[in-house]
């Protein structure tokens, strides 16, 4: 789950990772407000799960309220990358002496989580990974030692050569250490570090990435997903335990299990089609959820066929014949679908449906060139 | 001969009084899986099935029937202490189902399991089976049949589609491998490899792999530098866009790495076969098997 | 650092541990008052440094507000192993089904912090590994690791056969293993876990030590120390910075290292006499710290000859003599002194000593002999 | 030859620029042991008495200098940490003089320095002297001789007192061992004598013990099951009352354990010569080397 700027900037702030004052409005007016009671220049900052967001043109320097005021009007309601901007946050413009990227993933090689840090910060990490990455010094932390206050001033040496900057830059390492592992994070990154002028070392810019699985035990956390920031079909999806994420093709998609999803996305590209979706119904037999797939993928005006991909293990394939049924009485579908399944009780699950007026196949390659003709306005 | 799990599997099942564990232990028991032992806390005394001890620890159920093996069928909050415990009693090859483990947890869970000498799978995953042997998890058992060929996949249900129609083709199966979808998991494709590599019945291998990550890309460097059986590989999610978890916490392309393309590339460099479709491994397997 | 009961207590209680309702009073009203707001029988319990307290009368079952102001009278003011009683408990009396223990101690063998667990609670766990050994279940927590769920619930099935009661215990310590870290103890335990006939498990008694190298980074934990409960002498040592245990000889002894402190009090009783404290002024070289001392031990009517035992290493023989010139010369002595000193600017030091009319010996035997005759008032 | 330290010691001494660091490597440069290196963030590039590099990390100065071995003088906040850092920047000997480390840092300190490999003496310890060839700590130089008695022991001054009365007495040492007087500590008394028993110019060994604890009397065991070499022991501490820290964090003796009384009867049950008073060393030493 993606949180934005403010909150992880909150967040960091809680573990006493300085950065400058700031707060979010969702109005011009509110930004204003919040340039005047900051009282100096401020940044006005889209507020959306994008990168980029500067060269989009979401990210303003404001040397007055009126400026702040003027900026978060051309802001707000922005596109940024198929995005719609809701809020901006409005924060204390920091004088700016050197740019550096202080980062921690979740590294699947090491099996740790590894700090990334790099004089060069200001700009994407990926990019100086990819043209300097004698510039990155990547660290990873033994998880059952934490990460130690000897590790963090060596990453802070590499950073600066000034002592009292490399100490700061440690102890901020610690604290984002700290938040990293207290709020379930894949991702925690401060880019850009700042040095000032004046020789503080505060952070400017801040992502936090949550880990989806940490959810269910950190409320605190689940509690700033933002949903208007994330496409509505999705979240319809995410509260019927469904994994579903929309795509820009015509033939929408029905499957369980995550690699055989992928699997019959790739399948309905090979045969000259294109997906409209990956949908998961997961492992568990449940004609309800084949219900609420349903529902989410006939909303997408684009689909023109649908589907079914059903390979039955634990999931019982008369169960998911049910639940077409059941859908499909109560909305008559508007386009045609296509059904596979095996496995499971196939023969039940065959017989359902024929009696309800559908065809089944047991080939997986047959139904999903079948699909793809339908979705094309084939017979 | 078959890798990981064969008839001397002694299994504790973790969690076998639940919807999930006690539903699959069943499944194992009638597949012929030697289930020595339940775990349940609380539920220590009573008898699963009439036949089937339940302890409230697994060092209760290690220490009365000498448990070899653990699959665990316990909420993911849950699952990293539950790998762990197994480990600590001793267990040498764990298995977890368990999806929605948070990455941190592993963490953790694998410096710990690494010192115990214990093996893990998963978790996030369909588990083993070793046809006609014993089955550890939740691969259904009557679409796999044995055989010489080695199955290693991060998928589920698509680990099933392709091993069922290797089965309908009549390619057998030494053993099957889920190694799981999550990105920090106990046995790794390599692991998993090897063992196949040593093992005298496994006359090729067919591996599964996803996007996200470089799993795929150093098991093919592995096969070319180590293995003289013919290996056959799959990437799905070429047409997953980047920054997306599709589904497996571990499938997601980061930035431009992990990517189907690369991948493939991997496996072409390694003389691989490359089976573009599902349904190709039948005619690539059957070409390496004469 | 010992710390109270109600004070371990109120900490054990902001982990979550179930204790039954209780505050401490300094006076029989207070008592009554705080056994009135319980609304039910209570307990009154001497609040000192000591075990044994209910041996010593110093517990008392109390039905009514009444009695609870009665047998506070009694126990406040009471003299227990030599320490006065300054403050009671006063706390739910809870209705005890089975007794249990459950403390967790550093364990010096495996260099680990160890929970020590057993179904023979309430009384002395140094009896129980004295004579049922095969009660008690000792497990080490790998410190990289922590406690772990299973562990924990392990220890409560060790405890109890009843699910839900194991499951609490084990809740419990969980809770006593984050106190203890946190709060920088050498030992917590709580004896006893009691059952309830209801079969609520709860914390009746706890106790926790501090590890006095925790203090400085733990001022919260330092602020519980009770300097009412200890020796006034102690308290005013260790504000100089001086570790000072009184004793009950007439050798008062100043030493610098404490292992050659406590040969140095051995070689007193060696010799006949019985050493009157042990003192160490440290290895640093600082004239304060010798005056310090003197003025500590010449407070001790008892003392009838003072012993210095100084071998300079990193400690200079010549900042010794100073001090005690100094320190006689502001309070002449009322006692002969006796002093050794050899190493590091001996021979400055023994003319500092004797241009002020001391005498100085360089063999610690000889020395040690000395006092212990001039002690028993010989010349 | 010697024990632990000798002439090839390349030492590295963190926080080289604190009152006591200072004072000390300026004392073991003169007795002449190598200092290659010092360390204190934050004042990386200067020199020590001209002669000696500072580094702000000693990964930094290891790198630099090849340093084999580390001193500590931190503040007893920082000195597991420090300690920490010596040995993951794969300094083989890491001597830790602070005292008033807390004992729960210990715990985790002591799984990470083995991990690392590395030998950890201390932490509050004298230090060690291998006279005429190198000192590490804070032993004084002059009390000390060349000679064939090995030492080790729990204690400062009260060691000094004795290698002094026998190197008075024209018996000289190999090697002085400080293990320290904290009740976790990184070596034992078992590690040194081990290595003593190892040395060929060891012929005899003084071990001096406190109350608290039950390393002495492991060490008797030892010494009565591995040792061909003499032993003559001490304990400080008969006259100590119980549940009261004398001075050491160590030196207590708890309930009826840790006694100076069941630690020289253990020590009499090994065959070892017993000192009643330190002075005595002298006498039972020299009996033992003739």
């Amino acid at each position: 789950m993606n949180i934005h700027e403010f909150q992880a900037k909150d967040i960091l702030r809680r573990y006493g990772v300085p950065i400058p004052p700031g707060d979010v409005a969702r109005t011009p007016d509110e930004a204003k407000a919040i340039a005047t009671r900051i009282g100096k220049a401020v940044m006005v900052k889209a507020q959306v799960h994008a990168g980029g967001r500067g060269k989009a043109g979401g990210v303003k320097f404001c040397p007055t309220p009126d400026v702040a005021k003027e900026k978060a009007t051309a802001i707000l309601g922005m596109d940024i990358k198929g995005l719609r901007v809701e809020q901006v946050l409005v924060a204390e413009a920091a004088d700016i002496g050197t740019e550096a990227y202080v980062g921690i993933i979740v590294d699947r090689a090491t099996k740790k989580a590894v700090f990334m840090v790099s004089a060069a910060g200001g700009i994407d990490i990926e990019e100086v990974a990819a043209t300097t990455p004698e510039k990155i010094k990547y660290h990873p932390v033994d998880p059952r030692y934490g990460l130690r206050p000897y590790e963090a001033l060596q990453l802070g040496f590499f950073l600066y050569k000034d002592a009292k900057q490399a100490k700061a830059a440690a102890q901020i390492m610690r604290q984002l250490w700290q938040a990293f592992l207290d709020s379930g994070c894949s991702l925690a990154e401060i880019n850009p570090l700042v040095v000032t002028p004046a020789g503080e070392v505060i952070a400017v810019d801040a992502k936090m990435v949550i880990d989806d699985n940490e959810l269910d035990r950190k409320p605190a956390i689940a509690a700033l997903r933002d949903e208007s920031s994330e496409a509505p079909s999705e979240v319809e999806a995410r509260k019927a335990n469904l994994t579903f994420i929309k795509l820009d093709g015509n033939v929408g998609c029905v499957v369980n299990g995550a690699g055989l999803a992928m699997a019959t996305m790739d399948l309905v590209k090979f045969y000259g089609g294109e997906p409209a979706n990956f949908l998961d119904i997961g492992g568990s037999s449940n004609p309800e959820k084949v219900v609420n797939a349903l529902r989410i993928i006939t909303a997408d005006p684009n689909v023109k066929c649908i589907l079914f991909n059903i390979f039955g293990g634990i999931t019982r394939t008369d169960d998911v014949a049910n639940g077409i049924v059941t859908a499909t009485k109560a909305n008559p579908l508007k386009v045609p679908i296509v059904i596979r399944l095996t496995g499971t009780n196939e023969e039940i699950a065959v017989k359902i449906l024929q009696d309800n007026g559908f065809s089944a196949s047991s080939d997986m390659d047959e139904a999903v060139q079948r699909a793809v003709e339908l979705a094309k306005g084939g017979k | 001969m078959a890798v990981f799990i064969d008839r001397n599997t002694k299994l504790v099942v973790q969690g076998i009084t639940g919807r999930d564990g006690s539903f699959h232990a069943k499944q194992m028991m009638e597949y012929g899986t030697q289930v020595v032992a339940g775990v349940t806390p609380g539920k220590g005394g009573m008898m699963f099935e009439g036949t089937v001890p339940v302890y409230d620890t697994v060092q209760q159920a290690v220490e009365a029937t000498g448990a070899n093996t653990s699959v665990i069928y316990v909420p993911p909050m849950g699952a990293a202490d539950a790998i762990m415990e197994a480990a600590a009693a001793g267990v040498q090859l764990v298995v977890c189902i368990t999806e929605g483990v948070p990455v941190l947890d592993m963490t953790l869970v694998h410096p710990f399991v690494k010192e115990k000498g214990a093996r893990l799978v998963g978790p996030n995953c369909p588990g083993l089976i070793t046809p006609g042997e014993a089955k550890v998890g939740i691969i259904p058992g009557r679409i796999c049949t044995p055989g010489p060929v080695g199955i290693v996949s991060r998928s589920g249900t698509l680990t099933y589609e392709i091993v069922y129609q290797l089965t309908r083709a009549g390619i057998g199966q030494t053993t099957c491998v889920g190694i799981g979808g999550d990105p920090i998991n106990g046995t790794s494709f390599i692991d998993a490899l090897r063992a196949f590599e040593a093992d005298p019945k496994t006359k090729a291998v067919c591996m599964m792999g996803e996007i996200g990550g470089t799993d795929e890309q150093e098991a093919a460097e592995f096969i070319k530098r180590e293995m003289k059986k013919p290996v056959v590989g799959f990437i799905a999610g070429q047409t997953a866009p980047p920054g997306r978890r599709m589904g497996h916490a571990g499938a997601i392309i980061s930035g431009s790495s992990g990517t189907a393309a690369e991948k493939i590339e991997a496996f072409k460099a390694a003389g691989m076969g490359v089976a573009q479709r599902p349904k190709d491994f039948v005619e690539l397997i059957r070409a390496r098997l004469h």
